[in-house]
């Protein structure tokens, strides 16, 4: 049933990101992907333990698995910065295109 | 993983090799006459021409034997490029599809389990071989550009081009087909014919050494579809000749139109007196061509005949065709050196030119060859004892044809015929694409017509991809739309067991 | 095992370089091409030193591994290098070295930002080749993503920032696939180590296996500008930079084609792939991108971007080749892998070049262009002639291998694909020469400057890849040694020769 | 017509995926051998509380030098890609009262930031969450006290060195390690006996510093130069 919640996420996006012809709107389906992905990624390693934070005074608690998390800081930090690049290219676009519909700047076909 | 780097040093090659280093020598010193400005660059280029033909004559490797035929392909196309750019490129481009052809024949052949270069039993294989260097060697069919080339590019490359270059692939096709082959035969049969009926029509005079050439070239085919010994020996005997004999020819015709001002064969004029020793080199050429008994072509031509004896058909075909050489030979004899020779006197300014010597040794050649053709036959390591001893009859069957030819032509008047255009590759690629285009516009009525002439050759093609083009580049948001359709598609294929 | 130490350095020191750029822009602008030009060549010396002391002449063996941080590969990531990997670092490390010289004579805008990005590009092309961890080659090739974007778009225009959007959207794509398939064998087999992958994916049910291996072909279609996916490549590399087009058209290509390589042969399951649908299919769809790039640069009128779409012809046959997996196609592939690097790379860099004194790229506006240098044309002409397969040029040799591993297979479409590329190559790029070498009345009407610049960093950096295109040509059986190590690495049926220590 | 098409793939994807992966739900998840040392006896080894900042900064540190450089060079590439003859947006910010308020909450800000960053080994957070919460700083002082603001007061420059000194320190405690343990990143200086105190997991400590200053200072110049206007002519 979780996966099918993500599966459904992770599609709705790319609908998203293929419907929408708006450079950000665009953009913002592949993030939804992008959080499905690490949603999906987070909860499925949840063991129902504590986060992963050894306290000195609880020994012997069950912990999450910490890898997961890491890999999804790093993976969320990436996909910011790729976004910052990508918005910062549609700011450039539009000093040549007023418009932001990917099927109306021909540059874009070929 | 790495190719042995074979090399082959039995008699046959060695000789053939030598042979083909002293004509590429012979005609490069035709170069200063007819391309004075370019010495260095031919000089490089005919360097690596000689290395080409050593690789492909020797080298036992498939690989090497490729390597050294393109770097011919690539020297001559050069070559023929310092005259005319545009003739070049077409002639590379030619030579490169025939390349490509070859290429994958050889790629056949070695995954086939034939590592060297040798002797080939499956017949199929040996069939797509002469497909193969079909295009490289002028095969009929495929010889569509041999006359527009060799009769444009500058004499002493038309020399290597019509002796040497095109005899490659003659010489790997005596390599690898051991015995009769039908389809060679039957191919050298038409060639041959074909060949000389063009030439005997030719009025251009290096157009019509470029037919006979073809024809020539037929009579080697035949020899090898044959596929008995003697018959074997003949061809590549007939093989060394020719190739002597066209580049003399060709190197002649340099001189002969440098004295005429033109290759139109009427309108020679007092052609001993303009050049007396390049008159009797052409004679003798032309009489090695046709076969005549003291001569070079005599040898090989008689060992054919020989061989086909036994056959009626074969004989009276080989016969036809031996006639059919002598025709053409003595037409031009006849309209090129002899009508004329009323006012015979020599003209000093053009007698000076440089090439008597080697026209010179080439005429001297000649003869040895056709006098002691046994000698050749022992470099070549052919066994010929007796075979070329003098009888009443051989001379009886070399006198025959040239009487009756000659007795023909009179009773002909010199076989006239109108004067035809040159053969070019441009005409013949817009022939070609015109009568395509023809075609595919009954088929086609949807598409753009306009653009098909205009471009030339590439013109279909390049219509075509235009078209893919659009259709393949939409717009951006179906261009994404790609990627989940692949994805679906992979993971359906995954469920097809 | 003394050498070891060599590997973090080979990604360290671009980005060492790369953060101490801006710090030497604000401090003294004038050290910045000192620093550029000490430290790629030092990348270069090590690149070298290692080939020195690990090819078959040398004294050492490979495979060597480095742990970094000490952990070993459970618990930490550790760089390994085999005779793949050797290669791979080799070729980096050479054409990025030309391809810097070039760049300090030809960008004139930005550069600090340049080389910044240039370096860090540098160090995480290393790292897509040193790394033996899942999870960390992710981070390199989205590296690799984030800093070429912007070397894309370097130059502003519209059609720049456009490819660059085009560019990073597919490239994102193809980060996310790949991610997933991360995640997909994180969750089952709970490790990232490759060396440990290796050892339990087939294990795996095989649904599951095939689809991993599914996202992981999709990814790497996108990043290789396989058919369907081809769109960004021929904008991209057109767009940028010459030096540019050429790191990405040369270089990168090939890097994704070891990540390819690696994870297909090495880590995951490649006879499963080999018995389901999906081998053949990803086979066929390179081979319709050949032609299709083929067919494409035919039709195209615009310079830059016919190399582009050759370069997608190219990438296509050499994935097909690889995937036909004898040992004479992993061969003929990887031989055409470093050719076609050498060539293509040659091939940007000199047209960037001539395309300086013209405005438009278009070919029919560069009439009489290759009169500004007669040696660099002669140049062109001879790579030209290396691309369309001339013997005894290096192009030959790897067609001739890749004909003989199709025909052996009895795949006759690669083989007609093989010849058809070189076919269609020639009258393509001889319209470009006809119309270069066309005697123009005047100089070039669109020419921006009439005298040619000195530039003899930039012909210097041509001319040693012409020289390495005959060399590698001629003296391509030098080269076996190390391609046949790459090949036993590769071989079917040999799990992938473990790191030492690694599982 | 596309939504159909869109339809009918993704609902064979759908199907198709979860068929294909009924495996994993169906197994569940289970700590690999790795993790099972992570959470095991990972703040051990490494003197860090927190396992997800050991990881990070210890066991996969080489993973985040490269998020940082993936930073760095999108930092790099938007400035080179938006860098003109530009000005400052004119804008004069919020009213006083919000401009007072501000005053009063920007140290408050700055200090859970650096909290964030020196305690990211023992609870939550982190270099890169210590970082972006400084990076918001600067981002407030242009929306309350208008663009010009910050702009002139910590010149491009600064921030630059900001950023570069903090990778440099990133790679610096690397370098330091090969010497000190003869490993590139290895943690040296760490005390696992003194465990919970500040200074106890070694380079852990100096990385989470250097990734915060440097995530701080980059977002801050991203920031910036996004929201430069372009004068024309100049």
């Amino acid at each position: 049933m979780n996966q099918l919640f993500f599966l459904s996420l992770f599609l709705l996006g790319f609908i998203g990101m293929l419907l929408n012809r708006n450079l950000i709107k665009l953009i913002i389906g592949f993030e939804i992907m992008e959080a499905s992905v690490l949603l999906w990624f987070i909860s499925f390693t949840n063991q129902g333990g504590n986060p992963p934070i050894y306290l000195l005074d609880k020994p012997g608690m069950v912990l999450n698995d910490p890898l997961p998390q890491a890999l999804a800081l790093t993976a969320i930090v990436i996909a910011a910065s790729n976004i910052a690049l990508f918005l910062t290219l549609v700011i450039e676009l539009s000093r040549y295109h007023k418009a932001s519909d990917v099927d109306k700047i021909k540059g874009l076909r070929d | 993983m790495i190719v042995g780097n074979y090399f082959s040093l039995e008699p046959p090659f060695i000789f053939l090799t030598l042979w083909g280093i002293f004509l590429t020598c012979l005609s490069f010193l035709a170069v200063p006459v007819f391309a004075p400005l370019k010495k260095k660059t031919f000089a490089l280029l005919y360097l690596g021409f000689a290395g080409g033909i050593s690789l492909v004559f020797l080298s036992e490797s498939w690989l090497f034997l490729v390597i050294g035929w393109e770097i011919i392909t690539l020297t001559t196309a050069f070559m023929v490029s310092q005259s005319h750019r545009k003739l070049g490129q077409q002639y590379f481009f030619l030579q490169f599809v025939g390349e490509c052809l070859f290429l994958y024949t050889v790629i056949l052949a070695q995954t086939t389990g034939y590592q060297k270069v040798g002797v080939i039993s499956e017949v199929w294989l040996q069939n797509l071989f002469i497909v193969g260097v079909g295009l490289k060697s002028a095969i009929f069919g495929l010889h569509f550009w041999l006359p527009p080339v060799h009769s444009q590019a500058s004499p002493p490359v038309s020399a290597i081009l019509s002796g040497l270059t095109v005899k490659i692939g003659f010489v790997l096709l005596w390599r690898i087909i051991p015995q009769e082959n039908a389809f060679l035969l039957g191919l050298g049969l038409i060639m041959a014919i074909y060949g000389g009926i063009q030439a005997l029509l030719a009025t251009d005079y290096k157009v019509l050494l470029a037919y006979s050439t073809i024809s020539q070239l037929g009579y080697i085919a035949l020899g090898i579809g044959i596929g008995s010994p003697l018959a074997r020996a003949g061809s590549i005997l007939h093989l060394v000749a020719h190739s002597l004999a066209k580049s003399t020819l060709f190197i002649g015709s340099g001189l002969w139109e440098k004295a005429h001002h033109t290759r139109n064969i009427y309108q020679f004029q007092n052609s001993w007196g303009k050049n007396p020793l390049n008159a009797l080199a052409t004679t003798i050429g032309f009489l090695s061509l046709a076969g005549i008994a003291p001569f070079a072509g005599y040898a090989g031509k008689h060992l054919i005949k020989l061989e086909a004896e036994g056959n009626l058909w074969l004989l009276i075909l080989i016969q036809l065709i031996s006639f059919l050489s002598v025709l053409y030979s003595l037409r031009f004899l006849w309209w090129g050196l002899f009508k004329n020779r009323s006012n015979f006197t020599l003209q000093k300014e053009v007698q000076k030119s440089n090439l008597s010597f080697q026209l010179l040794i080439a005429t001297f050649i000649l003869l040895i060859l056709g006098i002691w053709p046994s000698t050749f036959s022992a470099l070549l390591g052919i066994e010929t004892d007796g075979l070329f001893l003098w009888s009443f009859q051989k001379i009886l069957s070399n006198l025959i044809p040239l009487v009756t030819g000659g007795l023909l032509l009179f009773w002909l008047g010199g076989l006239s015929v109108r004067p035809k255009k040159a053969p070019s590759l441009d005409f013949l690629f817009q022939g070609t694409y015109t009568c395509c285009y023809r075609i595919s516009r009954r088929c086609f009525q949807l598409l753009d017509s306009e653009k098909w002439i205009k471009e030339g050759l590439g013109g279909g093609i390049l219509l075509l991809s235009q078209k893919i083009y659009r259709i393949v580049f939409t717009s951006f948001s179906n261009q994404l739309l790609l990627i989940p359709i692949l994805l679906f598609l992979l993971l359906l294929l995954a469920r097809i067991k | 095992m003394r050498l070891s130490f060599l590997l973090p350095l080979l990604i360290v020191l671009p980005l060492l370089t790369a953060f101490l750029i801006p710090l030497i822009d604000i401090l003294a602008i004038a050290l910045r091409k000192i620093l550029v030009i000490i430290s790629i060549s030092l990348e270069l010396v090590f690149s070298l030193s290692l080939l020195f002391y690990f090819s078959p002449l040398g004294k050492e063996k490979l495979p060597i591994s480095y742990y970094l941080g000490g952990w070993e590969p459970p618990l930490g990531i550790s760089l390994s290098l085999n005779h793949l990997g050797l290669i791979f670092s080799m070729l980096v490390s050479v054409s990025l070295f030309l391809i810097t010289l070039y760049s300090l004579e030809y960008i004139e805008h930005h550069e600090g930002k340049y080389y910044v990005l240039l370096f860090v590009v540098l160090g995480a092309m290393q790292g897509v080749v040193l790394t033996n961890d899942l999870f960390n080659l992710y981070v390199f090739i989205e590296l690799l993503t984030v800093a070429s974007t912007p070397l894309v778009a370097f130059d502003r225009t519209s059609s720049a920032i456009e490819a660059g959007i085009k560019y990073i959207v597919y490239g994102l794509l193809g980060g996310l696939f790949f991610f997933i398939g991360i995640v997909l064998i994180y969750l089952s087999l709970g490790t990232l180590s490759l060396a440990e992958i290796a050892l339990s994916f087939s294990s795996l049910p095989i649904p599951f296996q095939e689809t991993v291996l599914i996202f992981f072909i999709i990814s790497l279609t996108i990043k290789l500008g396989i058919f369907p996916f081809h769109f960004w490549l021929a904008k991209a590399h057109s767009s940028a930079p010459a030096p540019i087009s050429a790191l990405l058209s040369g270089v990168m290509l090939k890097l994704y084609l070891c990540v390819f390589l690696r994870l297909f042969w090495v880590v995951l399951d490649f006879p499963l792939m080999e018995a389901s649908w999906l081998k053949s299919f990803v086979l066929y769809l390179a081979l319709g991108s050949s032609l299709l790039g083929h067919l494409f640069a035919f039709q195209e009128e615009d310079l830059k971007r016919l190399l582009a779409f050759s370069s997608v012809g190219h990438i296509g046959i050499i994935v097909a080749v690889l995937l036909v997996n004898t040992p004479e196609a992993l061969y003929g592939g990887m031989l055409h892998i470093i050719n076609h690097l050498i060539m293509k790379s040659a091939l940007f860099l000199d047209s960037g070049y001539f395309l300086q004194f013209t405005k438009s790229h278009l070919i029919k506006d560069l009439k009489g262009v290759f009169h500004y240098n007669r040696y660099l044309f002669a140049s062109f002409v001879i790579v030209v002639l290396a691309m369309i397969g001339i013997p005894p040029l290096n192009g030959f040799f790897s067609k001739w291998y890749m004909l003989l591993a199709f025909v052996e297979e009895g795949i006759h479409l690669g083989g007609i694909v093989v010849i058809l590329g070189s076919l269609l190559a020639i009258p393509y790029y001889f319209r470009v020469i006809s119309y270069g070498i066309s005697p123009c009345e005047e100089k070039p009407v669109v020419s921006l400057s009439q005298d040619p610049p000195p530039a003899s960093l930039m012909i210097f950096t041509i001319l040693a890849l012409v020289v390495l295109t005959v060399v590698t040509g001629i003296f391509y059986f030098c080269l076996n040694p190390i391609l046949d190590g790459a090949v036993q690495e590769l071989l079917p049926l040999q799990i992938y020769p473990p790191f030492p220590g690694g599982s | 017509m596309k939504i159909f098409l869109l339809l009918v793939l993704f609902s064979g994807i759908g199907f198709l995926l979860i068929d294909n992966l009924r495996f994993l739900s169906n197994s569940g998840f289970s700590l690999g051998a790795a993790t099972h040392y992570y959470v095991t006896q990972g703040f051990e080894q490494t003197g860090a509380l927190n396992l997800v900042s050991s990881i990070l900064y210890d066991f996969r540190a080489f993973d985040s030098l490269g998020e940082s450089t993936v930073i760095f060079a999108a930092v790099s590439g938007i400035v080179s890609l938006l860098s003109r003859k530009t000005l400052p947006v004119s804008s004069h910010g919020l009213s006083i009262i919000v401009k007072r308020i501000f005053g009063i909450l920007t140290p408050f800000l700055f200090v859970s930031g650096i909290y964030l960053i020196l305690h990211g080994h023992l609870s939550p957070g982190g270099g890169f969450q210590g970082g972006v919460i400084l990076g918001t700083i600067s981002i407030v002082f242009c929306i309350v006290y208008g663009s010009s603001f910050d702009y002139t007061r910590y010149s491009p420059q600064s921030k630059t060195i900001l950023e570069v000194s903090g990778a440099l320190l990133f790679l610096a405690m690397g370098i330091i390690g090969i010497f000190l343990e003869g490993f590139f990143l290895a943690n040296w200086f760490s005390s696992p006996e003194r465990l919970g105190k500040l200074l106890t997991p070694g380079s852990i400590f100096g990385i989470n510093l250097g990734v915060g200053i440097k995530i701080g200072a980059g977002l801050s110049i991203i920031f910036y130069s996004i929201i430069q206007k372009r004068i024309e002519g100049k």
